[in-house]
């Protein structure tokens, strides 16, 4: 239990890091790298959840996909004059407020509704064989927005080319 | 999955299939594409709208994919309007598409989608769904709105609605995950009845092997989620504080996209917010209805106040629909049947008089929209008096003048404001119809009453163009006319749409 | 019936559409072939009518399961002369402007927004129920917009045309929350379901009630339209129209709809006194306020804007008093006169070449005669003398004031007594400026001076005849007629229980004869201050002998009137009426709502800075305040 | 055990570091990265919510929102690119060329 325990704080260390660097970084190639490092640390996290499929997914798809794709964007266009900028804007004050509010709110309400949440002890029936119970959810309830899912990836790509590309 | 499950989805199917034709045409012929396009998208519209009415009377169906769909007539009397709304931006944009050489084919595939995408907005009786909807209309629009990839406003207007756009989709996301914790659902009927048992669905259903793990559905989580997802909506329909997107993407998006935004995308959201709202959360009324009040209010002082200032014609009518997302909104917060049916009329209302006026504006815009400034419209009552008049006959609906639309469009949302006893709404809202009508006068006063200033050249005005304006004066006389069969329809749909909360009915 | 409104609605749109291609000779046949045609068809319903009420049901509008409207037109007697009234002076006046337009551009346009107008006045009027009374009434708050505009380029012309329908429109408001409340309180809106309804209803004494708050806020609607205070100030700015156009909407019909409303809506006033009382007293103030502006004016046309504004005032009275009918019949008396008046200023002008400066008129008399002669009989139909049109229906109003049972009621009628008089001093001083005395024109102007076209004069003749003989069918018991017109339009009108006490007709007669004296008074006054003394004043270039006295005296009077009348009026009228009250508090009120809009949508204008982190900022700080709400909601 | 408050409040301040992000970036491909982090924040909160609720609804939904969020990325870097072709800058305090 103790290790459990241990490989959360160790994750959720992992996590906040990297999302702090992540915003705090000026190279933006930083960033990414940092942005990798929270994804890694969050399917980290799923796995501790029991859910084994949507940490691989969390993998391949985002670090393995999501980040390159940010990486091809960032050596594209030049970011050089953008690194030397500063990169915070004037005010930073009045949005640090904003931001600490929002920290404070859902705080509050989380803190709120602790009482309604507890883990019990682990392991229940239906998170057993995790990806296939997804597969089976997917292609039986789920069948409609799965299929839907993909008119949506086709909407992305028509998209992508008719921005990025050079002459239609 | 049953047949009558594709049944139900056969609209949607149609228009992706439309949409998926319209975009391979141009691989295997290169001439006439062009042409083709168009009248292909009509077709599919044209056939999506069949496979609503054949599915007639929409009142018995039943859930379909395990209650991930609900076609009933609330969402029938939405699709419709999508496809009628689809279908007049495809047929005024055919002349903005050729003058400024965009690409055909997929402007109308990702038209086609969009619409499919509000329309599986529209009839989506789960979480999951209405957010894979809301995802393809909005990638649809995200491109549309920056088309002209050569214009730097139009790409920077898709980038901040696509920026903006994704930001509030994750507050979205996050109300939705909350509410998934509060209430263990995504269904919204299931939602409704965890929050009316105040015992989420888990509980409920626990098998016996299975030790009930979760009490009581905490109410503060209810109400962070409902607070994240009003960000949402709000967001989408383009209501105050979170507005603020809306004039500078309605300005630098093509004309015909911004009537397409301001009158589908608008009405898609709307549907959403309602159905969410009026379905799911209609237990925690009394929490959010203050919301609504407060941002109705705002919507309509905004944005008119704001809509004074303007010069450019396209922003003027962003801040106004701003104003007009107010005024669904105060019917809105009515919350009642009579509300939800005042709110559909309105939209319907709005679409044809909005869609009308984008189209004067687009055509008149020229190439490039380089006549999109008030004052571009001095002498236009002199120079092409059709087009004028047409011009002036959307605004007045706009401001609410008696026999058009938008006369009774307002009526019933007052009406239905005061009947839930919203007295100073109502009677705010009123002024601000008022002072609304201070801006549509002016371009009224800039056609018929200044000299024109230079020559602006108006070109003629070609069949598909004339029946969009056509078409959509006719029916904004007609609603303001004899506004029963569509106020009954929506009646009707608002009353379906909660009757079943009355008896718990899944 | 439908054909009423429906003849100049067809002959709005030919002449829309296609008027642009006809020669104005075919332009004005279509106009005034649709008119006299509507007219001829209201004279034959009218008579047809008797003392009957007819309700004609055309197809439903709006079929509800608990709402439900329809098309249809209701004449009554009330209806009937109102649309006697539209459509005849709105015949002679078409006819009118065939000379009185000819040589402007557009004039197809001109006739189209007139016909136009016609038959959403028509609809108005005949409407039987609220809401296509509504739909009359945004209409011809429309009209009467676009052809205060009519003359685009003139700058103030256009900005004219916006506020009279900004202004109205603030009337309108409360009109429209009216009509809602309305439906709400008696789940209709057809006037046979709402007046039974209503005649039911306990009287409202205290005034806390449903029908005092609907008889307030209908008042509003007939404030703003009928341009009394605190929202008249459109009208003086509208006369910036064409003059027919003034004639025709901002004296006879249009600004009259405010009263034929309260008219219609007696069922539901007489339930609701304190509205009543409100009603009077705004009429009251409103008529003398708007005298007392009258006087100094030097505009030909605003002065008859004020005059209007007053008369409406007097017609409001009368309403707030419970004497309908009285209010009806002046208000039909005062369409004859007060269009008139404004033609016959358009004929002047016409004269003059254009010049509205009655300080620049003066001895028109022989130039001019038909337009003088015609101008004289309205003017003596304005003071009220014996026998014209107005002597009967002024004093029916007087007499109706003096014995009402209304709180206040000889105070009001003290009040309206002085208007009469100040009424007969400025309409006295108009008409000795304009066509008596020297020439004061340039010479330029002066020598071409004309006589205005037959076309432009016979109506003007028919307006004088009517003038004179239009009371007559009001002719007071009293004096040994029977007041047919009353007594047919009773079936209506609802009048207060007891509201009148039963007066003596030495009393009446006595009443009758205080008023003709404060009139004659009032021209003499006018006489003397404006005619008299500018001619002692030629004298005393001429003549050079004797004149030291002459002048003294002359001085000498003066300074008693000064004394005694023109300083407290000039001060009274100009400095803190005309400047504070009118300039400085209702200009400013509007100044000050145009600046605080326009630094609010600054402030606006800044938050949409066009950078999207701050636009971000914007959206985390609405997500912000939710949440905060939700925080206090849940706790 | 760590209690699901923990992950809750975990997800949050990750979401809260999205935002700060968003709010306080100036290059256009960082904010953009924020939103990501925001959206690993929601997906945060479902996997631990299903997994108290032993509800797979939640996991699900996490595979469609990284389903969204893929197409939101190829979609807001092509937008990326066509803005850089006009502007030639990343700098989102530049792209300001529509207010008022």
């Amino acid at each position: 239990m103790v290790l459990h325990d241990f490989f959360f704080y160790i994750l959720a260390a992992i996590i906040l890091g990297g999302g702090i660097l992540t915003i705090t970084r000026r190279n933006a190639v930083h960033s990414a790298i940092f942005l990798v490092m929270t994804l890694i640390g969050v399917a980290g996290l799923f796995l501790h959840l029991q859910a084994e499929f949507l940490a691989a997914v969390q993998v391949f798809l985002y670090v393995g996909g999501i980040t390159v794709l940010f990486l091809f964007v960032i050596m594209l266009v030049n970011l050089d004059e953008a690194a030397k900028q500063r990169q915070f804007n004037r005010q930073w004050g009045l949005a640090l407020g904003c931001v600490l509010l929002l920290v404070a709110e859902v705080g509050y309400f989380l803190y709120q509704g602790r009482d309604s949440f507890s883990f019990a002890e682990s392991s229940g029936v239906l998170l057993q064989n995790n990806t296939q119970a997804i597969a089976m959810s997917l292609y039986g309830d789920y069948l409609l927005p799965f299929e839907i899912a993909s008119l949506l990836l086709l909407v992305a790509i028509i998209g992508a080319v008719v921005m990025a590309k050079k002459q239609i | 999955m049953q047949t009558s499950d594709l049944i139900r989805i056969l609209p949607e199917i149609i228009l992706a299939v439309a949409g998926i034709v319209v975009m391979l045409l141009g691989a295997f012929q290169k001439q006439n594409a062009g042409r083709m396009h168009p009248a292909i998208a009509l077709l599919g519209l044209l056939g999506a709208a069949g496979a609503i009415a054949y599915q007639y009377p929409w009142r018995s169906l039943d859930p379909a994919f395990g209650g991930m769909l609900e076609l009933d007539a609330f969402s029938a009397f939405f699709h419709i309007l999508f496809f009628l709304v689809a279908a007049l931006v495809v047929l005024s944009s055919s002349e903005y598409v050729a003058q400024e050489r965009l690409a055909s084919g997929e402007y109308h595939a990702l038209l086609l989608f969009a619409t499919m995408g509000m329309g599986l907005m529209a009839s989506s009786n789960d979480l999951i769904m209405i957010f894979i909807g809301l995802e393809i209309s909005s990638l649809a629009s995200y491109i549309l709105v920056g088309f002209r990839r050569g214009v730097a406003t139009s790409s920077e207007s898709s980038l901040k609605y696509f920026l903006l756009g994704s930001f509030a989709t994750a507050f979205l996301l996050y109300g939705i995950a909350l509410m998934f914790g509060a209430t263990g659902a995504t269904n919204l009927t299931e939602i409704h009845l965890a929050l009316q048992a105040e015992q989420n669905t888990v509980t409920a259903m626990a098998s016996p092997q299975l030790t009930p793990l979760v009490g009581p559905v905490p109410t503060a989580l209810v109400g962070l989620s409902i607070a994240l997802l009003f960000v949402g909506f709000a967001f989408k329909v383009s209501a105050v504080p979170f507005q603020i997107w809306t004039p500078d993407v309605y300005q630098g998006a093509p004309t015909p996209v911004t009537a397409f935004l301001s009158t589908g995308s608008k009405a898609a959201a709307f549907a959403v917010f309602l159905r969410v709202f009026m379905v799911a959360l209609e237990g925690s009324a009394q929490d959010w209805v203050w919301l609504l009040w407060v941002s109705g209010l705002l919507s309509m002082v905004l944005g008119n106040l704001a809509a004074l200032l303007q010069t450019n014609i396209k922003r003027m009518l962003a801040y106004s629909s701003i104003a007009h997302a107010g005024y669904i909104l105060v019917a809105f917060t009515a919350h009642s049947e009579e509300g939800v049916a005042a709110v559909m009329f309105y939209l319907a209302a709005y679409a044809l008089m909005n869609i009308g006026a984008f189209a004067v504006v687009s055509h008149f815009g020229n190439r490039g929209e380089r006549y999109v400034e008030m004052e571009h419209y001095a002498g236009l009552g002199y120079r092409a008096p059709l087009l004028a008049a047409s011009m002036t006959v959307f605004l007045l609906s706009l401001i609410g003048i008696p026999l058009t639309g938008g006369f009774f469009g307002k009526f019933y949302i007052f009406r239905a404001a005061l009947h839930a006893d919203l007295v100073w709404l109502t009677v705010l809202g009123v002024l601000n119809s008022a002072i609304a009508a201070y801006y549509y006068l002016r371009v009224i006063v800039f056609m018929y009453m200044h000299p024109a200033a230079e020559q602006i050249p108006v070109e003629r005005v070609r069949p598909a163009m004339g029946f969009v304006l056509i078409f959509s004066m006719a029916a904004t006389f007609l609603l303001g006319i004899f506004p029963q069969a569509v106020l009954d329809f929506a009646s009707q749909a608002a009353a379906l749409l909660l009757e079943n909360l009355g008896n718990g009915v899944l | 019936m439908w054909l009423i409104p429906i003849l100049p609605l067809l002959g709005a749109a030919l002449n829309g559409l296609w008027g642009k291609r006809l020669p104005l000779r075919g332009i004005a046949a279509i106009a005034v072939g649709a008119v006299a045609c509507s007219f001829l068809l209201a004279l034959i319903a009218c008579l047809s009518l008797g003392d009957a009420t007819r309700m004609e049901v055309y197809f439903p509008w709006i079929a509800g399961a608990d709402f439900q409207v329809d098309f249809n037109l209701y004449l009554d007697p009330l209806s009937a002369v109102m649309s006697l009234i539209v459509t005849g002076v709105g015949l002679l006046i078409h006819i009118y402007s065939i000379g009185y337009m000819s040589g402007e551009k557009g004039v197809h346009r001109f006739f189209a927004y007139m016909n136009l107008f016609l038959f959403f006045m028509l609809t108005l009027v005949l409407a039987g129920n609220y809401l296509l009374l509504l739909v009359g009434w945004e209409g011809v708050g429309l009209c009467s917009y676009l052809l205060i505009g009519y003359y685009f380029r003139r700058e103030d012309a256009a900005d004219a045309g916006k506020k009279a329908f900004i202004v109205t429109r603030l009337g309108d408001l409360g009109f429209l929350i009216g009509l809602i409340l309305l439906y709400t309180t008696f789940g209709s809106l057809d006037y046979l379901v709402i007046f039974p309804e209503a005649a039911q209803f306990p009287v409202d004494s205290d005034g806390s009630g449903t029908l005092t708050l609907i008889g307030l806020l209908l008042l509003a609607g007939a404030v703003g339209k009928s341009a009394q205070i605190p929202l008249y100030v459109w009208l003086p700015d509208a006369m910036l129209g064409p003059t027919p156009v003034s004639a025709l909407i901002h004296a006879a019909t249009m600004v009259t709809a405010g009263v034929y409303i309260i008219a219609r809506s007696s069922p539901i006033y007489v339930q609701a006194p304190e509205a009543l009382m409100v009603v009077a007293v705004i009429g009251c103030i409103t008529a003398l306020y708007a005298a007392t502006i009258g006087i100094l004016q030097t505009d030909i046309k605003r002065i008859l804007a004020y005059s209007t504004i007053s008369q409406l005032g007097y017609m409001v009275m009368a309403c707030g008093v419970g004497a309908f009918g009285a209010a009806v019949f002046h208000l039909m008396t005062h369409a004859f006169f007060k269009a008139l008046l404004f033609l016959g200023a358009g004929s002047v002008i016409h004269a003059m070449g254009g010049e509205q400066d009655i300080r620049k008129m003066g001895g028109l008399r022989k130039k001019i005669p038909v337009t003088f002669w015609t101008f004289l009989f309205a003017s003596l139909a304005l003071i009220g003398a014996f026998p014209f049109a107005g002597f009967f229906s002024k004093d029916e109003i007087l007499w109706r004031t003096f014995t009402s049972s209304t709180g206040g009621g000889r105070l009001l009628w003290v009040l309206a007594l002085l208007t009469a008089g100040l009424t007969a001093v400025y309409i006295g001083r108009l008409v000795f400026l304009t066509f008596f005395g020297e020439s004061r024109a340039d010479p330029e102007v002066a020598s071409h001076i004309h006589e205005s076209p037959k076309v432009m004069t016979i109506p003007l003749i028919v307006l004088a005849v009517l003038s004179l003989i239009g009371g007559w069918i009001g002719w007071p018991r009293f004096l040994g007629g029977s007041n047919h017109f009353e007594r047919w339009l009773e079936p209506a009108l609802a009048a207060p229980a007891a509201a009148h006490a039963a007066g003596e007709e030495s009393l009446e007669f006595l009443l009758m004869g205080l008023s003709l004296a404060v009139a004659a008074l009032g021209v003499y006054i006018a006489y003397y201050l404006f005619l008299k003394r500018r001619e002692a004043a030629d004298r005393l270039a001429q003549a050079s002998g004797g004149i030291y006295r002459l002048l003294l005296n002359k001085y000498y009077v003066d300074e008693i009137y000064r004394f005694l009348f023109v300083k407290p009026l000039v001060m009274g009228s100009t400095e803190v009426l005309w400047k504070t009250l009118d300039v400085g508090a209702i200009d400013g009120a509007v100044n000050l709502a145009a600046r605080t809009t326009r630094s609010l949508g600054n402030a606006l204008r800044k938050i949409q800075s066009g950078n999207i982190r701050s636009y971000a900022g914007w959206v985390v700080l609405g997500a912000l305040l939710l949440i905060g709400f939700m925080v206090t909601a849940a706790s | 055990m760590v209690p699901l408050s923990y992950y809750l409040i975990l997800a949050a301040i990750l979401f809260v570091i999205g935002v700060a992000g968003f709010l306080f970036k100036r290059n256009i491909v960082t904010i953009f990265m924020s939103v990501e982090l925001m959206l690993n924040a929601v997906n945060l909160t479902f996997v631990s919510l299903s997994y108290s609720l032993r509800q797979l609804d939640g996991q699900i939904f996490v595979f469609f929102v990284m389903v969204v969020a893929a197409a939101e990325a190829t979609i807001g870097l092509a937008i990326i690119i066509t803005v850089f072709r006009n502007r030639e800058s990343l700098n989102v305090d530049r792209i300001d060329l529509m207010k008022l």
